[in-house]
């Protein structure tokens, strides 16, 4: 077997393990002048290190192609994460974690690749089976990141006010589910559903309208793409000046920030329908509005979807920042901007991942949605290269 | 001119055009403007008619609204008189300038564009290139423009200001992280637009990865790149100037927008807001620029 | 001729110029035309000699820059408000959001034809084209051939008394092709329609028309009007007869002609 | 020159008069040091930011450093060049409120950011809910100025003596037409723009040292700013990057700071005490939950 | 058949499915064929019956699912890292930013063949499909038929042993299509390559054919392989002869043959 054919990534896992072996495991301690902890006391790691260079050169010889090495693989791994967090929280490394540590979790990474890769790469007919690999991708690689911020965040003993460890902002999520509900309510559901019905609503309408006339079109649009560069930033306060502190100046900022690349993406669309197409409808003499919903509203679907789906991200931001020119005491931007201040720095990571969560969220419905209703246009067709 | 006018009048020319419809509408909405200031100055002058005992007439009213010190909405005459005297009535290297002022988020604007167009390239050509990464790192690039950079920007600040880099760079990295995004999906969307027809092309020909990269790949990802890079362009600016808000009493556009509204100033406010409005314009225009000179090069149809 | 039958198109003169970045370019120059009731003329000439830009012309999807033009008395545009005719594309120009059968129930729709005709209407025009069975795909769903068949269908789902077709036939083989040639002709006869119909195929041109008209290259003008008295419901022997040859071989003749003034 | 990094707790402004002085006259030079101000803004919390390495010194208020300390940034008062509170409340007196058991039904506009920790213990020892019910007030998260109260989207906004109630008068309001609770003649008062340094430094007596010369240099700078209020607005204005301060304001701005400077540095322990039992007072939900430890020194002011 | 003859494709039994959402669609079944140095074989069937989808498979442009086939005795993988063959796509499939000539150059930049190398090749090609002069234009600057030319000269461009062509003349009109039949016999008779070539006609598959493999409707089968022994140096004449009339008709029986299996 030539050196090519070895598999890279297990080598290196296998590599760097051993040396994770040799090197030491943490620093000294600056008080008592001490070193930490070694490898030696502290059997589960020195087994989870032993076993991800046996497996690791296993399969640099193997190759880890079928998808039972990718779960071998991926099931040592978890292991090694396991005992690394072990190490740090329960022997005390957090804080002074050394090279040794640091080549251990590199040789994770390393497998967690590896890993990811054979399953990414899994094809199946079968439904079910397919959907299932292609949820546990992502996953897997978003739960690797939190893995890598929560070690290297303690690891280094990075201070909690700067960047608190995800363990210690899942707790405070778990725990302040009435405040995120409340804050939730008052941002999402109040603020950014009806900022974002009406922005796109008006937008579209607005859109149909510019559209019939011509001249309208020459001279909004341009003027349309200068004001979506606008720093929303400015508007927000002025917002908060004219429409009040309650939600309604929030959706007022939302409707800025909406109604632009809404129109200016349903402008393009309505002109989206071929040459071709509106030569045929011309044939039939068809009407205005007949063509409107036969043939340019279908073709603009594709636009007006790809409006919706930047908005649906557009509109959480620009909620969440209006609340911090002035809100009542309740609100996502509200909580995130007084707790920094507080020095509640996982409340505030809470929030965002609050945030992150309902934005995913609304872009996937936004997404699917557009899946459903534009199931005709090519590119939801399968790819074959 | 005598006799017959040949061809379309200048009036229908303009009109057919781009400048005049812009012409129009601006004015429409200047004069719009001008009403929207009446009504809204309109309350807090009539208290202060109605505290100082003062009698008042329409004309008045009007006359002061439009003049108010700290109006709610500036009349566009008091943003243009403050916008002349903050740009060309005074040094450029002057703190008042608002060239100076402009500068300063330009330049870190610019940075932060390159660096996110840079990194969204990358990415693009990776998650196009890449299963693996497409799976993995697709959902969360989506996932990571939810996050309310804005909101955790001043943390970005006190954080990087921590591990000693401070200045320009900060900013850069929320402009970076809000450019990179447009350019990583719609480079993705334009890596994959060839034609399988295209690519089933270079496989005859047995065209390396990267020959079908340079020669297919990338020319026909090209319009939508520049599409992209106007959006990333603007965006970037907002994101220097939610940069600039954190470090307070810094220079820049988004210090000004903020003194602006620390001190209840709101003909500073839109000025300020006017300015960025217009580097905006420019810089989306400059790219506009490149993307015809790269497509007529490309032999595209103008 | 007798003077009797009823021009349905009348072009004198007709010319068309495309104004274009690069300059003008003269896509048709001094044409005179008359197409009467019930004739099927085939258009025939080299690759961008105006043949489609003719239809289209006579479709009210272009306008003339010179001479007349009248479609049963009447300017093209006020003919496409009446609905005078069905266009069949030279691609097949299918609306990828709707099924077959809604392709083809479309303009239907449009003439706000009840519900059940116009399923029953789509269900005959499918059939003639041989695509029953598929009436539930989508578009995208069907090879080129299919598509363009489809596109006949929606042409022919409305009954006008003029057809305009552009190459219809260019994407299908030889026996559905013969086929389809059968099932127009068969159309033909029945129903007294009026056809307009560019074609690549000189003996397509031959075994279908009543009279061929070739055209020469850019600017596209008439060169040559062959009239052929086969009967309407000729078959596809008259292939062999002698008679077909010749004019075949004519209109060959005329086509190289005009190649050679090119080069 | 020993090198210092001060972060201010907000923008460049005649509140911090005195360092900008010392700097500007060389006070900080004579004393061996060089001096780096970082101005803060509405979203800098400087105990975050010394906590990061980012400043060696930071201006903050006590409520906001002890909550801070609680939260494991072991803040350490050294010195406190501001004797008294420049907080208060400012209603509009057409809204009929006349004293502070007119608050319930009540809108009022407060700055959050650590900085709502007065406002919240005064509440408690009155007795009002801030959830927003019937016999509560209403409170809102005040922006950057004071158009809440021009608007009349509140019925009181918080001020400063020296800044957002100059802006309400230069809105075209009397005094006549507002009534003003400050936080010191209700008692309520805490201490404000004090000196603040990690603990663990406090061990090296190089840095006291350090500490010792740019506390005793910064008062100089407060005593020159004291007695020529015109000039030091006028540095002031010189160190404004952002060029939208005014003489006007800033000359002002600078008079009303004088009323609340002390005679020294030294932080005076009654009015520490004051604060921290104001501070534990807060009935359900107080801002600190213990009393602190260690919380303040005198090292630093005794070298001077 | 002279055992000596080299088998450039070998073809057993080869199957190959599509697996698509709606269910398997059988686009081959069971083909066995053999095409020797020097053959120019061509593929005749009804649309969508699996042609392209065969010159796919020889190309390695589609993986068949079951079968055997080999390109000069190695797989049509190692075959196309090779480069051993040019392909002609059904569409033109030109670079929209490439100039006429850029785009016939680029196999050759790919190969990384020297500058004026690559300009004298394309100069050849061009000048063999009459599209010298445009070199210079971009592709939208061409009408469809001149594209399609494009597509061919590219391919002769690199001068493979080995064309594949599916329906290289479809949109070309019938003078410019036997002027490009004539021009490819002479290049085939000159060079002595092999060719495999998709076409509708019959006539074309007769005049320019060694082989004319008929095609069934799907799932494509072969059932019917006719070799023909005109010389390679055959001209337009042989048209007439009854020879010829008589291989048409039998390929017109098989695909009559084919088509009635279908319904
Ligand atoms: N919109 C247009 N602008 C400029 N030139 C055009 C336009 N449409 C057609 N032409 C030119 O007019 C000429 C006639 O085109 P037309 O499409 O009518 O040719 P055709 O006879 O239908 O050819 P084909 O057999 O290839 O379909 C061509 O040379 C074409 O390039
Ligand atoms: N990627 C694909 N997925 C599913 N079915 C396919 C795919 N490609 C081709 N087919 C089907 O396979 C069959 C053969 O297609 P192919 O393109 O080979 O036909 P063809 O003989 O070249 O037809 P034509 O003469 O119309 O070009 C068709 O029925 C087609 O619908
Ligand atoms: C968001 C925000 N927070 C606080 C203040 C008020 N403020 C003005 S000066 C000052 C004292 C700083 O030492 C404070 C707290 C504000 N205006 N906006
Ligand atoms: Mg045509
Ligand atoms: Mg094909």
């Amino acid at each position: 077997m030539t050196w090519t054919k070895l598999d890279k990534f297990c080598l290196v896992a296998a590599i760097a393990a051993l040396l994770a072996l040799i090197f030491p495991l943490a620093g000294v301690d600056g008080d008592t002048g001490k070193q930490v902890a070694f490898v030696g006391d502290i059997p589960g790691l020195a087994a989870a290190m032993a076993l991800s260079v046996i497996v690791g050169s296993a399969f640099t010889w193997l190759g880890a192609r079928s998808i039972t090495a990718g779960m071998i693989i991926l099931a040592v791994a978890v292991f090694g994460c396991w005992q690394a967090l072990s190490v740090l929280y329960d022997h005390g490394v957090a804080g002074f974690a050394g090279l040794g540590f640091w080549l251990f979790i590199l040789s994770l990474w390393a497998f967690v690749w590896r890993g990811i890769d054979v399953i990414a790469n899994y094809h199946s007919l079968d439904r079910t089976k397919q959907h299932l690999a292609n949820f546990v991708v992502p996953v897997a690689f978003g739960v690797w990141l939190l893995f890598v911020w929560e070690v290297v965040v303690s690891g280094f003993g990075v201070p909690q006010v700067l960047l608190p460890p995800p363990s210690m902002i899942g707790e405070r999520f778990v725990n302040s589910t009435d405040i995120l509900a409340a804050d939730f309510h008052q941002t999402f559901v109040k603020a950014v559903l009806s900022g974002y019905v009406m922005g796109c609503g008006s937008a579209f309408i607005v859109a149909i309208a510019v559209d019939r006339v011509p001249f309208l079109k020459r001279g909004l649009l341009p003027l349309g793409n200068m004001v979506s560069a606008l720093p929303i930033i400015g508007v927000a306060p002025i917002m908060v000046m004219w429409f009040g502190f309650d939600w309604q100046s929030k959706a007022a900022v939302i409707v800025i920030m909406t109604f632009f690349p809404m129109l200016v993406n349903t402008v393009t669309g309505l002109n989206a329908a071929g040459k071709l197409e509106k030569d045929l409808m011309a044939t039939y003499a068809s009407g205005y509005w007949s063509t409107l919903f036969r043939l340019r509203l279908p073709a603009a679907m594709p636009f007006v979807f790809n409006a919706l789906k930047i908005n649906s991200t557009l509109a959480l931001i620009g909620a969440i920042v209006a609340e911090f020119f002035g809100t009542p005491i309740v609100g996502m931007g509200f909580r995130i901007s007084t707790e920094v201040g507080r020095m509640n720095i996982d409340m505030v990571w809470a929030e965002i991942a609050l945030a992150a969560l309902a934005g995913t969220a609304f872009y996937g419905a936004v997404a699917y949605i557009e899946r459903k209703a534009t199931s005709w246009h090519p590119s939801f067709r399968v790819r074959r290269h | 001119m005598t006799g017959s006018v040949r061809g379309p009048s200048t009036w229908t020319r303009m009109m057919s055009g781009q400048t005049g419809p812009v012409c129009v509408v601006l004015i429409a909405l200047l004069v719009l403007w001008y009403v929207g200031a009446v009504f809204m100055n309109a309350p807090t002058q009539i208290d202060r008619y109605n505290r100082a005992d003062q009698t008042w007439t329409t004309g008045q009213l009007i006359e002061d609204t439009l003049a108010q010190d700290r109006p709610i909405l500036p009349a566009p005459h008091q943003v243009a008189v403050e916008m002349y005297h903050t740009i060309f009535a005074i040094k450029i290297t002057s703190k008042r300038s608002l060239v100076y002022h402009s500068w300063v988020t330009l330049s870190s604007t610019l940075l932060g564009f390159g660096i996110g167009t840079l990194l969204g390239v990358l990415l693009a050509v990776g998650i196009v290139h890449v299963m693996t990464l497409e799976k993995s790192l697709m959902p969360w690039v989506i996932s990571s423009q939810t996050i309310p950079i804005l909101a955790i920007a001043p943390m970005i600040i006190v954080v990087l200001g921590a591990i000693g880099i401070k200045g320009l760079v900060p900013k850069a990295v929320i402009s970076t992280y809000l450019c990179f995004f447009p350019v990583t999906i719609s480079m993705v969307k334009g890596l994959r637009s060839p034609q399988v027809i295209q690519l089933d092309l270079m496989r005859t020909y047995n065209a390396s990865k990267w020959q079908t990269f340079w020669q297919l790949r990338l020319p026909s990802a090209m319009p939508y790149l520049f599409a992209s890079l106007k959006v990333a362009i603007a965006i970037s600016l907002v994101g220097a100037i939610v940069g600039e808000l954190p470090t307070g009493a810094q220079a820049g556009l988004g210090a000004r927008l903020l003194a602006g509204s620390y001190y209840g100033q709101t003909i500073q406010i839109w000025s300020a807001l006017l300015t960025a409005a217009f580097v905006a314009a420019i810089l989306v225009v400059i790219v506009g620029w490149c993307e015809r000179r790269v497509l007529v090069r490309m032999g595209v149809k103008s | 001729m007798p003077a009797s039958k009823k021009a349905v198109v009348d072009i004198k003169k007709l010319s068309l110029t495309f104004q274009t970045a690069d300059g003008p370019v003269y896509a048709l120059s001094d044409v005179d035309l008359t197409i009467e009731e019930g004739d099927f003329v085939s258009f025939i000439g080299p690759s961008g000699c105006g043949k489609t830009t003719l239809l289209r012309v006579i479709a009210d999807l272009e306008q003339a820059t010179g001479g007349e033009i009248s479609i049963n008395g009447v300017t093209p545009h006020e003919a496409r408000e009446k609905r005078a005719y069905g266009y069949v594309f030279q691609a097949p120009a299918l609306l990828p959001w709707r099924s077959i059968e809604r392709n083809v129930t479309l303009p239907l729709e449009i003439m706000e034809i009840s519900k059940e005709e116009r399923v029953k209407r789509a269900q005959e025009a499918l059939k003639l084209v041989e695509l029953n069975g598929f009436e539930k795909k989508f578009p995208w769903q069907l090879s080129g051939g299919m598509q363009q068949r489809a596109s006949i269908a929606r042409a022919l789902s409305f009954d006008a008394d003029l057809l305009l077709m552009d190459e219809p036939f260019g994407a299908l083989d030889e026996i559905v092709r013969d086929h389809l040639n059968e099932q127009l002709l068969k159309l033909w006869a029945r129903t007294n329609k009026t056809v307009a119909f560019v074609t690549h195929s000189i003996p397509e041109a031959v075994y279908l028309s009543s009279k061929i008209v070739v055209m020469s290259p850019r600017p596209g003008r008439i060169i040559d009007v062959i009239e052929t008295d086969f009967p309407k419901d000729r078959t596809l022997d008259i292939r062999e007869t002698p008679e077909f040859l010749e004019i075949a071989h004519r209109v060959r003749e005329g086509l190289r002609a005009g190649h050679s003034n090119d080069e | 020159a020993d090198e210092v990094t001060l972060q201010l707790k907000w923008v460049t402004q005649a509140q911090f008069a005195g360092y900008y002085v010392a700097l500007d006259k060389g006070f900080y030079e004579e004393a061996d040091l060089d001096v780096t101000i970082n101005p803060g803004g509405p979203d800098v919390a400087p105990p975050q930011v010394i906590a990061g390495g980012g400043a060696d010194v930071i201006i903050d208020w006590m409520p906001s450093a002890l909550a801070s300390r609680e939260k494991g940034v072991p803040l350490v008062n050294i010195a406190q060049p501001f004797a008294k509170s420049g907080m208060m409340l400012t209603c509009l007196k057409e809204t009929g409120i006349e004293s502070p058991e007119d608050f319930p039904g009540r809108t009022l506009g407060v700055w959050f950011f650590g900085n709502e920790y007065p406002f919240l213990s005064w509440m408690s020892k009155l007795g009002i809910p801030t959830d927003g019910g019937d016999n509560g007030v209403t409170v809102l998260k005040q922006g950057f100025n004071v158009d809440p109260l021009l608007q009349k989207q509140a019925d009181c906004v918080s001020t400063m003596t020296y800044n957002e109630y100059w802006q309400v008068i230069d809105a075209g309001l009397s005094p006549d037409d507002l009534k003003v609770f400050k936080y010191e003649d209700q008692g309520v008062a805490t201490l404000e723009d004090g000196l603040y340094v990690l603990e663990d430094n406090l061990e090296d007596p190089a840095f006291v040292d350090k500490m010792a010369r740019f506390v005793d240099a910064s008062m100089k700078g407060w005593m020159w700013a004291k007695e020529n209020p015109e000039d030091a607005a006028m540095i002031v204005l010189d160190n404004d990057m952002t060029g939208a301060q005014t003489e006007k304001h800033q000359v002002r701005m600078m008079k009303e700071i004088a009323k609340l400077l002390g005679d020294s540095a030294v932080l005076d322990e009654a009015a520490y005490q004051r604060t921290v039992d104001s501070l534990l007072s807060g009935g359900s939900d107080p801002v600190i939950t213990k009393e602190p430890e260690g919380a303040w020194t005198h090292a630093v002011t005794d070298k001077m």
